[in-house]
């Protein structure tokens, strides 16, 4: 087996709001062709961890490196080569499917056509309803449907499998391995078992749960 | 160049024990300065012309805008600080200035109104002057609801920070505009602008005064910007061991 | 320097002036001294407070202790 | 790009700035000479008031369905959409407003002379006020009840715009040169238009998540 090459390297990442902590010295590295899963009880700070990755937060202590190099001297080519898809899918109501893909698209580039995307999501037949008339797990697989537009190297899901049904997150499933097979990383948080081969877990300890509950 | 000094007044400790050992001094000089300054104005000094008696008001009126503005002025500095140099301290002096400089501000358009009275003879009046003041007030206000309104301390802080930035850009624009805003709709029947020259009688007390005004804001400040410190810094270790060592004398005081 | 009024009487009215100087003297300062007490007596609150959180600290360290 | 579909939203300001500079004349007087005197004033402060309203719901709809979010990460600059946003508010308020404005001048009486110039304020002046709406509607965009708090913070800076925009119109009904005024908002939106979308990029920064 071949030496993974390393995409992104955290050392001892801190971060704290009003003086408490949310996440203490959190050290990892993100390889190409891998599936990171990021484990953790509610309010252990997953969601926390991924802004930080995707630099929408800055940390309050300790440096990431991306192919090397610390984020804020490339943090142009960092962010045109990562994908973020959060709690909420920043599905425009009132855009079509095919609509609100293309936006989304439109902030990278191209790959597969969006016809594609949506047939593989089995959205076919909904591309030109307005997403507010669709249901949640729709809306989501419109979101997730994303993936199959993208050619960038690191994507960062966020609890990716919510709302979605059995074959949905099957789907998803094939959509990671295929990423990662063409050589690219995925960050995911998430509560499922995710049946991937070099899948590598990094568990949030829980941080002062006394503290939390006071 | 040396930048300890800097860093070092910084650090809330360092803030709280300094002015601890200033705080007395200064208690007493505000007092003497401010009743100093206002027995001499309001029996000593001579009796205006032109307003009688009632130009007395001066005394307070005058400080009360003069530290509303600077305190506006201080405020955002503060917060400026605090956004480019992460400082915790400058913030917690801009959440405490900003109620402060509030209550300074009414002050100053509660005085001015009572003036108004007798000299003008109603108790507002829209001079390019007095509504500045008001629209100071609401910028204060602006500051004050929304460092409340977050959740999160540090966001509050740095979003109340941008506000009284953009505010200090727009003071000299607002206050422009009043002015000739003023002058447009008031045909130069009536001038406000304040006698050229004050009779150096009168003005010895209001320079007493204003310095009193000065100092009194610094005490004030201080002091509940060492409240402000003794909230936020409660978990450590120098806070932990003051209050024990507090709450140990009155255990021994007791028994 | 001298005091510019005839009586005590005349410095209270001050020709009819004096409702307005007094009431001003007063409002002010009133707001200064609350500006002046107010943290003070915050200042005696959070130390209580803080005390107090010690003070449950230490109890759960003793009963932890006991637990085990 | 980022112009959404609100069809609804366009209509509401307008109609609100119609309705409530109606309940004018039933609140002070029908008098026109009254009302022509005081027509560039209400206008303009009804025009405020309408900008206002509509600033809350600016960046609202973006930030419950986590594209601002998106935009936060994304490789673009923030300014860019920031400033297609503050666009499409305009678009879908000021400059409805100054269409409809004659028609206003028309109810409160105002004089032929004045409305050129104030079409023209409008114009301009509302975008200052799209501006710096969209400021404020930045620093409370993730509060709940930002709307309140919003009036409060974007009040007094809209107090020069408002300042020169009715003394636009009125200089032109007193036969004054009105564009001296008007020059003043113009230069007062060039330097909106540079500073506010960096300042306000800044804030959705600090502001969306945290």
């Amino acid at each position: 087996m071949t030496v993974k090459k390393s995409l992104l390297s955290v050392k001892n990442l801190c971060f704290r709001r009003d003086d408490t902590d949310i996440l203490r010295a959190i050290c990892l590295d993100i390889n190409e062709g891998e599936v990171l899963q990021i484990e953790g009880v509610n309010g252990s700070g997953k969601t926390t961890l991924l802004r930080l990755l995707t630099s929408a937060l800055s940390p309050s202590e300790g440096s990431i490196h991306f192919c090397g190099k610390p984020l804020t001297d490339c943090r142009f080519d960092y962010l045109s080569s990562i994908l973020f898809l959060g709690h909420q899918s920043a599905v425009k109501m009132g855009l079509t499917a095919e609509e609100n893909l293309a936006w989304m698209s439109g902030l990278m580039e191209h790959s597969h056509s969006i016809a594609c995307a949506l047939e593989a999501f089995d959205l076919k037949g909904y591309s030109d309803i307005p997403c507010h008339r669709l249901s949640a797990g729709q809306q989501r697989r419109v979101a997730l449907a994303r993936l199959m537009l993208s050619n960038v190297k690191i994507w960062y899901l966020d609890e990716p499998f919510a709302a979605l049904d059995t074959q949905g997150c099957t789907l998803v499933e094939q959509c990671m391995q295929r990423h990662i097979n063409g050589g690219g990383a995925v960050v995911l948080s998430t509560h499922q078992s995710v049946a991937l081969e070099s899948l590598r877990r990094y568990s949030l300890p829980a941080l002062n749960q006394h503290e939390l509950y006071r | 160049m040396n930048w300890n000094w800097f860093y070092r007044m910084g650090s809330p400790k360092w803030f709280y024990y300094t002015t601890s050992r200033w705080l007395p001094w200064l208690g007493v000089m505000t007092l003497c300065l401010l009743v100093t300054g206002l027995v001499w104005g309001l029996a000593f000094a001579p009796e205006d012309a032109k307003q009688g008696n009632s130009f007395r008001i001066i005394y307070l009126h005058v400080p009360a805008s003069l530290l509303a503005l600077a305190g506006y002025f201080l405020m955002a500095a503060a917060g400026a600080i605090g956004l480019i140099w992460r400082m915790k301290l400058s913030f917690m002096v801009m959440k405490c200035a900003a109620p402060l400089g509030a209550v300074l501000t009414f002050l100053a358009l509660f005085t001015g109104a009572i003036w108004g009275k007798p000299t003008w003879g109603s108790y507002w009046v829209w001079d390019a002057r007095v509504t500045s003041m008001l629209i100071l007030l609401f910028l204060y206000l602006g500051v004050l609801a929304l460092q409340y309104a977050f959740q999160s301390q540090e966001v509050g802080n740095k979003a109340s920070a941008i506000l009284a930035l953009i505010g200090t850009v727009n003071i000299p624009i607002i206050y422009k505009s009043v002015d000739w805003w003023f002058t447009l709709h008031q045909p130069s029947t009536i001038k406000f602008t304040e006698a050229p020259s004050m009779h150096p009688d009168m003005f010895q007390p209001l320079l007493v005064m204003i310095l009193g005004f000065y100092c009194f804001y610094a005490l004030a400040l201080f002091m509940s910007v060492r409240v402000e410190i003794l909230h936020r810094e409660r978990k450590t270790a120098w806070v932990r061991d003051l209050v024990s060592q507090v709450a140990e004398e009155r255990v021994g005081v007791n028994s | 320097m001298i005091f510019q009024f005839e009586s005590l009487n005349q410095f209270v009215t001050m020709d009819g002036h004096g409702i307005y100087v007094w009431t001003a003297v007063i409002v002010s300062v009133l707001f200064l001294a609350v500006l002046v007490i107010n943290p003070l007596l915050r200042q005696k609150d959070v130390k209580v407070e803080i005390a107090k959180d010690q003070l449950r600290e230490k109890q759960r360290q003793v009963s932890n202790r006991e637990k085990t | 790009m980022l112009i959404n579909r609100r069809r609804g939203d366009v209509a509401s300001p307008l109609i609100f700035f119609i309705i409530a500079a109606t309940l004018i004349p039933l609140g002070v007087s029908p008098d026109p000479s009254v009302l022509s005197m005081i027509a560039p004033g209400i206008i303009w402060v009804m025009a405020l008031l309408a900008t206002l309203l509509s600033a809350d719901r600016l960046f609202d709809a973006d930030y419950n369905d986590g594209s601002l979010e998106q935009l936060l990460i994304s490789s673009q600059l923030l300014v860019m959409p920031v400033l297609g946003k503050i666009a499409a508010h305009w678009l879908t308020t000021g400059l409805p407003l100054t269409l409809v404005s004659p028609l206003l001048g028309l109810l409160f009486s105002l004089p032929s002379e004045g409305y050129t110039a104030m079409m023209a304020g409008l114009a301009i002046g509302t975008g200052c006020l799209s501006l710096l709406a969209a400021l404020g509607a930045a620093l409370t965009v993730s509060l709940q009840k930002g709307g309140l708090l919003l009036t409060l913070i974007v009040m007094p800076l809209y107090i020069p715009v408002i300042i020169f925009g009715s003394a636009t119109a009125q200089y032109s009904i007193d036969g004054l040169a009105w564009d001296v005024p008007l020059a003043i908002l113009a230069a007062m939106l060039t330097i909106a238009i540079a500073l506010c979308p960096i300042a306000i990029a800044g804030i959705l920064r600090l502001t969306t998540i945290n």
